[in-house]
């Protein structure tokens, strides 16, 4: 339990932030805005997980989602022609929503239904440095392994969209 | 499979920061790189041609002026070459030594314009073209000090030139030929010539071949750069240009660095030509006397000049009225730009930008 | 359940609730969204609605090692970056062959 | 003989070496008079935010004036001279003129993404503000991340600079913005693994850590790091868009970039942004590599914030005289650079640091010993990566630039005409 107002206060704003986004990026009508509801979607997640005391993951959230997935995301968007830029749905929009507002509705049951064992202890101060000690300690191997799998993302990616020939420098029969 | 994309059309001018002028080039790009080059001229249309054939051939003189507004001198003294050619009038020599000074003080100010302006097409932040600036300013002092303007001279005249020299136009010439414009062209050199950035620009941009230049009927840097030693001053000498000892500067690639590298060697020859030309200067008239309304006889003449972009040539026929029955300019502007869609196609933006500084064109005179 | 408006104490399950509803946004996006782009996007906030729900229990539960949970985090993102480079490669090169993003036309398993 | 002066002063308010002193006896003042403790934590951040704030908008407003001056000076001209003393008014002039200027807008333009543009462009750069160290006891947020909260921060500003591209609907803004995209993705790696080094040394994010350990250390990180520095210097300012790098909003070529269509007070956001962006990768510079507040004893007589001013400064005419100088890089030259040279450099640079702490640290001796040994080991690789790179890998043409040839006399090759017929056969290109 968080007792602190400020912070409880903080929660609820930066809740509805991101929830709104959230809710934004499904309903605008152009992907571009989409993506930029996205990464203001990041940018209010990365607050909540500052008022969960976890700061770094909350700078890296902004890092790397904020600063490069959504940039990342905008690059494919640019990428692909100005008629699929649209962000419609498909057939599936009622089943989908249906289908989404059950899975709300379990994990909001369950959540109230479960007997947490909550724990009454204080906000971690700082977590960079004991994080870098789990990784290097009792999570070494899956810290090797995603090393590993963003070795692999990085060369499938490249292999996905390489060019089989360079572009022509010159366009005959002008 | 490349991606499959349209060409976009993007509008480079006539509102351009780098055009150098009302020109507009008309790119179809596909990313960065330029597909296609449409070139639009024409904003600056005066029909001077025209209007020539209603004045007389000496109000003709700041038609000139207003072409090549960047080498007043150069426009004033290629066609006050063609009207002399025209009525046969002989000149004094000391009208041709002081044509000969002041069309090379013009070359040495109008590429010191070309040189700013090629750099700061090459994205450096005004630096290099104010530095240009200054010198080129060092040169238009003197002419306002003989004839009292800086840009329109309106300073040649048919069988001379407008003013004899004051007494203080000698050894301020002194000054900037022996001194400060040595100085300047050896900052350039360490500057602007030996910079990484720059060459990496501008190398391997903008290529003319020697067959496109000469089909093309490309001149002055142009040609040069392209690797073909070709001079009007050498091959048609006029003034007295045969009596001066210069070399011409030529390049290896046809590419953008050898034409800015060869307008800096030609501001040094030019230099040399100065000093030579001070030191033969013979007394004497500075001007023939020749009727205001001068009436040549009925023909036509034309005759060249190597002005600054190139040559510059003025074809006139006269039926023996006080006006010009036509009045032709061949400006090197426009025949220098004409080979633009080939220089640029398959180049980035950024490279066209720079190819067209190195062009080295001036708008007045393109669309007179 | 849900906290009195002068109560100002925050609990483990609205935390939960608001990870819960990211979650429900972010299925429903990635489902329904005819851009490729679009479902990605969707398992990007179902991605940070689980990490939301970490970080709660890294915070609100009584554990040995309640870093874990942060951990856990950091591996999710790790995955997630990896996962969009993949996911925006493959956008791109099934544009190149197909010309569409759209996956109610990307409805061969080969091409 | 100064102790007993400094004695006067050092603890009081009027300790102008130390600000901290007068919020310290503010918030004391608070407390005595039963303000809780929210309130106090409020009121001190918002008074810190109001003197971080109210120094960047008087930055803003010098720095357009240093910057006009240093480079007119650069430009052999004197730059804004007539209104004021020295010209120092004229950049309220502008302002003024900025602001009574119509803000037009595209009509086709999304009004939302246009209008918050400029301003998400403007927060990173004050942002970033926060973490960083003013003096011994003076740093807003003692952030543990704060060098990640700062990469995360400048990360930001680039998708502001999309959306303002996006946003204006025109050609050259999208130019911009396509280029601003691709720089980023480019130049956020080498940024990001050339700080590495400066963290592993220093053993912390927290900037004001770092500052402590080039105090402990006597030496600043640039001595420590000097190519870490380069790259990081050279990166940011492709990030900063100044240049060389200046290639999003190239006026020579896509006009204005990403700002072509903005106008008014909302151009005005994005002209003072750039220079509080300026300021602050000066301000981080300062920190990271100069030793931020600490000038080797100094410190103790002239304030700290005045010292890590003056260094910003320092930085900042760094920045101007590049930009005063230096021609612009064509994009894939300055992605190549990225990718072919900055990055494995980086790399290069993180291996050799993480050597030397280890070295460091298992051998036991005292940094007095080491932090020369590195100081000399990483000058010395520096210097010969920079010389192998200008040397060997460097263009032919850069190597061996050739210069015109001079012939005495007009000597023209009997070319075989082509007519005009056999040209447009060619496809126009001969």
């Amino acid at each position: 339990m968080i007792a602190e107002n400020g912070i409880v206060i903080a929660f609820w704003l930066l809740a509805a932030t991101t929830i709104g986004c959230a809710l934004m990026v499904a309903a605008v009508r152009e992907l571009v805005q989409a993506v930029l509801f996205l990464a203001l979607t990041f940018v209010g997640a990365a607050g909540m997980y500052i008022v969960l005391s976890a700061d770094f993951v909350a700078v890296v959230q902004v890092l790397i989602y904020a600063g490069a997935v959504s940039v990342l995301m905008t690059f494919a968007v640019m990428l692909t022609p100005a008629a699929d830029r649209r962000n419609s749905e498909t057939v599936f929009q009622v089943p989908a929503l249906v289908l989404a507002g059950l899975v709300l509705a379990v994990l909001v049951f369950v959540t109230l239904d479960t007997d947490w064992a909550i724990s009454d202890r204080a906000a971690f101060s700082a977590t960079a440095a004991s994080l870098g000690e789990a990784f290097l300690k009792p999570y070494v191997v899956p810290f090797e392994v995603a090393s590993v799998l963003l070795m692999v993302a990085m060369i499938g990616a490249i292999v996905l969209t390489q060019e089989d020939e360079p572009p022509p420098r010159r366009q005959e029969g002008e | 499979m490349p991606i499959k994309v349209e060409p976009v059309e993007v509008n480079i001018g006539p509102q351009h920061p780098s055009t150098h002028g009302v020109f507009r080039m008309v790119a179809k790009i596909d990313g960065e790189r330029i597909v296609d080059v449409k070139m639009v001229v024409g904003y600056l249309h005066r029909s001077m041609e025209k209007l020539a054939e209603e004045r007389t051939f000496t109000q003709n003189i700041p038609f000139t002026d207003r072409m090549d507004y960047l080498a007043a001198m150069s426009g004033n003294l290629g066609y006050c070459l063609s009207v002399e050619k025209l009525a046969d009038i002989e000149v004094p020599e000391r009208a041709q030594y002081l044509r000969v000074i002041f069309g090379e003080l013009q070359r040495v100010a109008s590429h010191c314009m070309a040189t700013g302006a090629f750099i700061n097409d090459c994205g450096a932040w005004q630096t290099p073209v104010m530095w240009c600036f200054r010198d080129r300013e060092r040169v238009l002092d003197l002419f306002e000090m003989t004839c009292g303007a800086r840009l329109t001279t309106n300073y040649m005249r048919i069988g001379g030139v407008a003013f004899d020299i004051p007494d203080e136009f000698l050894p301020a010439l002194d000054k900037l030929v022996n001194d400060e414009l040595p100085k300047a062209f050896e900052e350039y050199e360490e500057l602007i010539v030996g910079n990484e950035i720059i060459m990496m620009r501008a190398r391997d941009v903008g290529v003319v071949t020697p067959e496109l230049a000469i089909n093309a009927s490309l001149s002055g840097p142009m040609l040069r750069s392209a690797g073909i030693p070709w001079d009007i001053r050498k091959a048609d000498p006029y003034c007295v240009y045969d009596r001066m000892k210069f070399d011409i500067p030529v390049g290896y690639n046809g590419d953008s660095y050898d034409r800015m590298t060869i307008r800096i060697e030609e501001m040094k020859q030019s230099l040399r030509i100065i000093r030579q030309a001070v030191g033969d200067l013979p007394g004497g008239s500075h001007k023939t006397d020749v009727p205001l309304a001068i009436r040549p006889p009925v023909g036509e003449a034309y005759s060249r000049v190597e002005s600054p972009k190139g040559e510059l040539g003025f074809y006139v026929v006269s039926d023996g009225g006080p006006a010009p029955y036509r009045w032709h300019v061949r400006a090197p502007s426009l025949i220098n730009l004409s080979v633009l869609r080939e220089m640029t196609v398959g180049q980035t933006i950024a490279d066209a930008i720079v190819t067209l500084g190195s062009i080295d064109i001036n708008v007045g005179e393109l669309d007179r | 359940m849900i906290a009195p408006l002068l109560a100002f104490t925050l609990h483990l399950e609205e935390v939960l609730v608001v990870g819960a509803a990211l979650f429900a946004i972010g299925l429903y996006v990635a489902l329904s969204k005819r851009n490729a782009i679009g479902v990605l996007m969707g398992v990007e906030l179902m991605l940070n609605a689980v990490n939301v729900t970490l970080l709660a229990f890294s915070r609100f539960i009584e554990s040995e090692q309640p870093l874990d949970g942060q951990v856990f985090a950091v591996f999710v993102i790790t995955v997630a970056a990896a996962e969009a480079a993949v996911a925006l490669a493959l956008a791109v090169a099934i544009y190149k062959h197909r010309e569409t993003v759209n996956i109610d036309e990307i409805d061969l398993l080969r091409w | 003989m100064m102790a007993p002066l400094l004695d006067l002063i050092t603890g009081y308010w009027w300790d102008l070496r130390d600000l901290s002193n007068l919020s310290r006896m503010i918030y004391g003042r608070l407390d005595d008079w039963g303000f809780p403790d929210w309130s106090i934590y409020v009121i001190s951040g918002m008074l810190g935010t109001l003197g971080i704030v109210s120094f960047i908008g008087g930055v803003a407003i010098i720095n357009i004036w240093v910057e006009r001056r240093v480079v007119g000076r650069m430009q052999s001209r004197l730059g804004p001279n007539r209104l004021g003393p020295f010209g120092l008014l004229q950049p309220v002039a502008d302002a003024i003129k900025l602001m009574q200027k119509e803000v037009l807008q595209p009509a086709s333009a999304p009004g939302l993404i246009y209008t918050v543009a400029p301003i998400a462009f403007t927060v990173p750069g004050i942002a970033v503000f926060a973490v960083i160290p003013w003096g011994r006891h003076m740093v807003l947020a003692s952030l543990d991340v704060g060098l990640l909260y700062i990469l995360g921060m400048s990360s930001l500003a680039v998708l502001s600079v999309f959306m303002a591209g996006y946003s204006s609907n025109n050609k050259y803004s999208l130019f911009g913005a396509m280029r601003v995209i691709a720089m980023l993705v480019s130049y956020e790696i080498p940024i990001v693994v050339g700080l590495l080094g400066v963290v592993l040394f220093a053993g912390t994010m927290d900037l004001q850590g770092i500052v402590l350990f080039q105090e402990d250390n006597w030496a600043f990180m640039v001595m420590l790091q000097p190519l870490a520095f380069l790259i990081y210097f050279f990166a940011i300012s492709a990030e900063l868009n100044r240049t060389p790098a200046d290639i999003a909003e190239a006026e020579s070529e896509i006009v204005g970039g990403y700002h072509t269509e903005y106008s008014g007070m909302k151009f005005g956001l994005f002209y003072a942004a750039e220079l509080i962006n300026a300021v602050s990768v000066s301000a981080i510079i300062a920190t990271l590599f100069l030793g931020g507040w600490w000038m080797y004893e100094l410190d103790e007589l002239v304030p700290g914030w005045m010292i890590f001013i003056g260094k910003v400064y320092g930085v900042y005419f760094l920045f101007v005289w590049t930009r005063g100088t230096l021609p612009r890089f064509r994009i894939d030259q300055l992605l190549a650079f990225a990718w072919k040279w900055l990055t494995p450099m980086a790399i290069i640079n993180v291996v050799v640091v993480a050597a030397e702490v280890l070295v460091w640290e298992e051998s036991g001796w005292s940094a007095g010993f080491w932090i020369p040994v590195f100081i000399a080991v990483n000058g010395a690789l520096t210097g010969a990566l920079v010389v192998g790179f200008v040397k060997f890998f460097a263009p032919k043409f850069q190597r061996f630039p050739t210069r015109p040839r001079f012939y005495p006399d007009i000597d023209v090759p009997s070319l075989p005409a082509v007519t005009g017929a056999e040209f447009m056969a060619k496809g126009g290109q001969a």
